[in-house]
């Protein structure tokens, strides 16, 4: 079978399927098991400087096409959480540690203060006052804190793009000049359900961000613009659930995809995922790297 | 699978902390041990067993319980759910443990149990006479062994003091439900059996369907919402389970009860 | 049943349901046969200057969770199209004509040029160079222009807003501020596909909009945000396949809905929605005004 | 309903302006009268009839069709379909009219009513003999007559003298394709048959799916990607068809052939 051995963002992976931020990467046993499910690297939940409970119930709707989730973003503080991406790391896996804050210096504390492969800021969740996308939103506040961050820590920083802007490109180059190693693309889409019977908005936050499967022709698009236009790696996420979904990410322009939604289906989508990609390269004859961007080419 | 909305057409009062709430939906169609999120509008969403086919019982202990204690006959409620893996009965002879609220699905895992024609047994504790439910649901079942921790009722002391009373060869499979520390106390006093017990674990959900990582339990990392929560014992022999828990922000802190 | 007559945009509709721009709007013959399948009012096609054929096919793809379109705005320009409202209007509701420019000066051109019950100016278009959503996203050209047009036409004015922006209530705001009737929202969210056998963007535009049942969760939040910040009504488009998306949408905060992806099923969706909706209102005791908006009311 | 890969894998030349193109899906089951939409990558996507379970014939006659004509065995496509609705066969005795590559769908119909055991009679115009089509293929499912315009073969003169030779009584229906004119001329000559015709509609198709409105046609506004292509003639006697057709902006333009 093909290999699908290489570089991702600056990480020597086994294989280029990561787990997404936020979705079981709550606990290090967790991320193991996801790690040892075939995950090529892990992202933990996003972590902080204070430990949060995270939004009152419901958190998640599942809806037909896809996850409507406004969690909040508990955790239990960076102070808390070396232990968790250590026993992390005994997946053999590289832990990536996804990390808010509400400015530069909180980030830079928050990475400071943890010792991970690699780091990925969240600057790009929908529903979480004062940070992610209110902040990641603004090209110069998205500069600014990867800027700080890079030169805190000499392992690779990724950026977690948002798409709810008019120009994600914009942000993406923020990031490069910034000194990312990688930008991430996409975060959950801004949305809302309501529940028909009594008129309730169904998320305990009233709001919160769209994910699965109806978000990946959204990702699609902004991969493929991000990979036009940046010389940075783009590492793509929104909707894969199946091998082909990777496939088609990867043809947009990234360099490695990452798994959330579809999760729910249980972990061995990792690994099924990774499977069929290599299957594909097998039938095609082709390598990884030929893969990726190649939608930019074919005209 | 947005929460169905369902109307309250019932509502007993089974202790002044206790409450079962019966509702319309008939189309859940639960096993014993599966469970629903709750949603209370407005409020949260929380976890809770089926005590029947279309029933839950509530313990009012903060916010959300206490919201819907004070909701009435009428008043609609969102569901998610059955969700997760419930009891398997096996063999013909079987024993229940519950601890207060635990009592729950363990009375609907009997109702079906004898409907079946197995053998049923009951031991279950209370703090004292006023928390006691299902008395005479469990009675109707089989065999019941009542303890209170004030010896109010029944052999005074803790659950465990009735295992005394009871041979574990007897039973083809022996279920419990009930506070963890309760349960941990029963699955190491009966170590040996512990091939044969299913417990019904308690862990922070918030999304029930296995993806956001908050009811994750070390050291396998298993999802109690998806892969629970009913659990072979076995699996909760080495490990947090007893230990420790995680709160809803993911910081560890003791187990309850 | 409950009646659903009354004021929609300035507009007194037999029912809120109706036909979205785009969706079966090129012919007259074929926005008559909307409005007698039951539809309150009819959008047409969006119409510009000058004759467009559109862009190559494909024009649009069905996705699992919607569709993915680029047709590129193909319409015969203003010129030829009075006679096709007129034939339109012998259906018996409301024809609004949908339009678009590139600039205050030809937006109303062609507004000037046609005579209809009211028109939506489409500011949201998100594949065509030079006009919709290229324009739409600035406050400022969508106040410009809408003040442009609704000084020359006495009719209401009504603008299509595009969620491809980080604020749709900044737009929202701007279309309010330049004298519209209502705003409309959303129009498709910018997306691609990319055929995984080949390499190739499917679209012959290579990127365009989704629409259908994966962006409703959008556009219900784009509505309940506007409604919130607005003083003119909201009508609320995106994803409604059922009765049970158009009452979220009216709880959202919608005074009325158009249908356009759903109608791939058929006519018939159009009444089905719409006599659901009384249905509700019936079991419920309420009257439709008592349903717009209920999300924002329930805490 | 993505278009569906399929590759190439025979192009049989039947005139210098038309090949029909094989393919390798077995997965479409189309009936005879529906049509696929035509991806040709980077390029276009066409409406095409089909004229046997997987395989097309094309006419060049633009940019789109003459790429399809620089294709290989081997070569891709993609594929959505089968859409709209197909001709019904009707009774035991048929007549097919055909002109020019609108013999294509007709072929497959006769094919598949043949096999059915149903009588089959061809009235077939050409504009020579060299853009004959499907001589043998017809001539195997019973009576064929020929015309071509400039009589090198066959009846002389357009389709329509080929009437002449047929008694309409005869057939339990007829079915048409051609350029629209043509059509148009068999319809009004045998109006008082129409109630037993069915016509393929050609119109400017970009969605396939009734969506976009770009088939709609005057008076009813029908939709000819989804109500069509078959049509029953009664619904074309009056309204645009053979009077005007609409382009790709939607304009109005002179019906083809
Ligand atoms: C699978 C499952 C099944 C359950 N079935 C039942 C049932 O049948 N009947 C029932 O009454 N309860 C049941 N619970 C527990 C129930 O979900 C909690 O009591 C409820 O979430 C508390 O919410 P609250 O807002 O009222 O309390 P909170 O305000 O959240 O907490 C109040 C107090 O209760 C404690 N608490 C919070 N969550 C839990 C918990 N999950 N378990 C124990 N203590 C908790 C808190 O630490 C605090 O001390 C079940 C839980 C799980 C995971
Ligand atoms: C339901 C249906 C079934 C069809 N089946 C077949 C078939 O089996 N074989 C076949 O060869 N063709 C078929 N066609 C016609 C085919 O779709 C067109 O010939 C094709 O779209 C032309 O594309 P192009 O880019 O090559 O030409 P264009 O560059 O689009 O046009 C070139 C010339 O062809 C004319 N033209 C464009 N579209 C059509 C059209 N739909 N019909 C006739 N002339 C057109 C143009 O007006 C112009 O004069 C069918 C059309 C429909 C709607
Ligand atoms: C329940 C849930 C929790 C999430 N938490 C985070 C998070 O903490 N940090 C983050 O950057 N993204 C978070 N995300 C976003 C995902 O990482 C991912 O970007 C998004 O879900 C799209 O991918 P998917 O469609 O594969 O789920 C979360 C998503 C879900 C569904
Ligand atoms: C094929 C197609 C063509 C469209 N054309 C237009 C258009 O011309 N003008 C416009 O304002 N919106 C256009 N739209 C957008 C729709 O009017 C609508 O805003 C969008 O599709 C979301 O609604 P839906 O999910 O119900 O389809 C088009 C949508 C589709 C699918
Ligand atoms: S509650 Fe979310 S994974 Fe179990
Ligand atoms: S081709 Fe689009 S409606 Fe027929």
């Amino acid at each position: 079978m093909a290999t699908l051995r290489g570089d991702v963002g600056g990480l020597e992976l086994e294989n280029p399927v990561m787990l997404a931020a936020g979705i079981l990467g709550t606990t290090g046993a967790s991320l193991r098991r996801a790690a040892l499910a075939g995950a090529g690297a892990v992202v933990t939940k996003s972590i902080g400087i204070e430990p949060r409970d995270g939004h009152p119930g419901p958190g998640i709707v599942h809806l037909g096409v896809g996850l409507l989730n406004a969690m909040g973003l508990p955790n239990p503080s960076y102070r808390e959480f070396q232990e968790e991406i250590d026993i992390g790391r005994t997946g053999g896996s590289p832990v990536v540690a996804s990390i808010f804050g509400s400015s530069p210096e909180e980030f830079v504390e928050v990475a400071g203060g943890l010792d991970a492969d690699a780091f990925e800021l969240n600057l790009s969740c929908p529903h979480a006052q004062g940070y992610g996308a209110e902040i990641g939103c603004h090209p110069g506040d998205v500069e600014e804190i990867t800027r700080a961050v890079v030169r805190e820590k000499s392992v690779p920083v990724w950026v977690k793009l948002t798409p709810n802007v008019a120009d994600i490109v914009a942000l993406g180059l923020s990031a490069e000049r910034g000194g990312a190693t990688a930008v991430v693309a996409i975060n959950t889409i801004k949305a809302m359900a309501i529940d028909v019977e009594s008129g309730y908005p169904i998320l305990g936050n009233r709001v919160g961000g769209l994910s699965g499967p109806a978000i990946k022709p959204v990702a699609v698009r902004c991969v493929y613009d991000l990979h036009s236009a940046l010389s940075i790696p783009v590492i793509g996420v929104g909707g894969i659930s199946c091998w082909q979904d990777a496939v088609e990410m990867i043809m947009a322009g990234a360099s490695g995809v990452q798994v959330g939604s579809a999760l729910s289906g249980g972990l061995d989508i990792l690994k099924s995922i990774s499977n069929g990609i290599s299957r594909y390269l097998d039938r095609k004859g082709m390598a990884l790297a030929d893969l990726s961007g190649l939608a930019g080419r074919q005209r | 699978m947005r929460p169905s909305p369902v109307r309250i057409v019932e509502i007993i009062e089974e202790t002044s902390t206790v409450k079962t709430i019966r509702f319309d939906s008939a189309r859940l169609d639960p096993l014993p041990g599966q469970y629903m999120m709750v949603w209370i509008r407005g409020v949260d969403e929380i976890p809770m067993s089926f005590s029947g086919p279309s029933e839950m019982t509530v313990a009012a202990v903060g916010e959300a319980t206490r919201a819907l204690f004070r909701l009435r006959p009428g008043d609609g409620l969102g569901l998610r759910g059955p969700y997760g893996n419930g009891f398997s009965l096996i063999g013909d002879r079987i024993l229940l443990i519950g601890g207060g609220v635990g009592a729950a699905p363990l009375a609907f895992l009997g109702d079906v149990a004898r409907h079946k024609g197995i053998e049923v047994t009951s031991l279950m504790g209370f703090r004292c006479s006023e928390d006691i439910i299902f008395k005479r649901r469990f009675e109707r079942l089989g065999e019941l062994i009542l303890t209170t921790d004030d010896g109010s009722s029944g052999i005074p002391g803790r659950v465990s003091l009735g295992l005394e009373r009871l041979d574990p060869d007897r039973f083809s499979q022996i279920y419990i439900c009930g506070p963890e520390l309760m349960m941990w106390d029963v699955i190491e006093r009966w170590k040996d059996h512990a091939g044969k017990m299913q417990a019904s674990v308690n862990r922070h959900f918030k999304c029930g369907i296995g993806i956001c990582g908050s009811c994750c339990m070390d050291p396998t990392g298993i999802r109690v919402c998806q892969e629970g929560p009913v659990i072979p014992a076995v699996q909760l022999l080495e490990g947090e389970f007893g230990r420790y828990r995680r709160g809803p922000s993911g910081s560890r802190g003791p187990p309850r009860g």
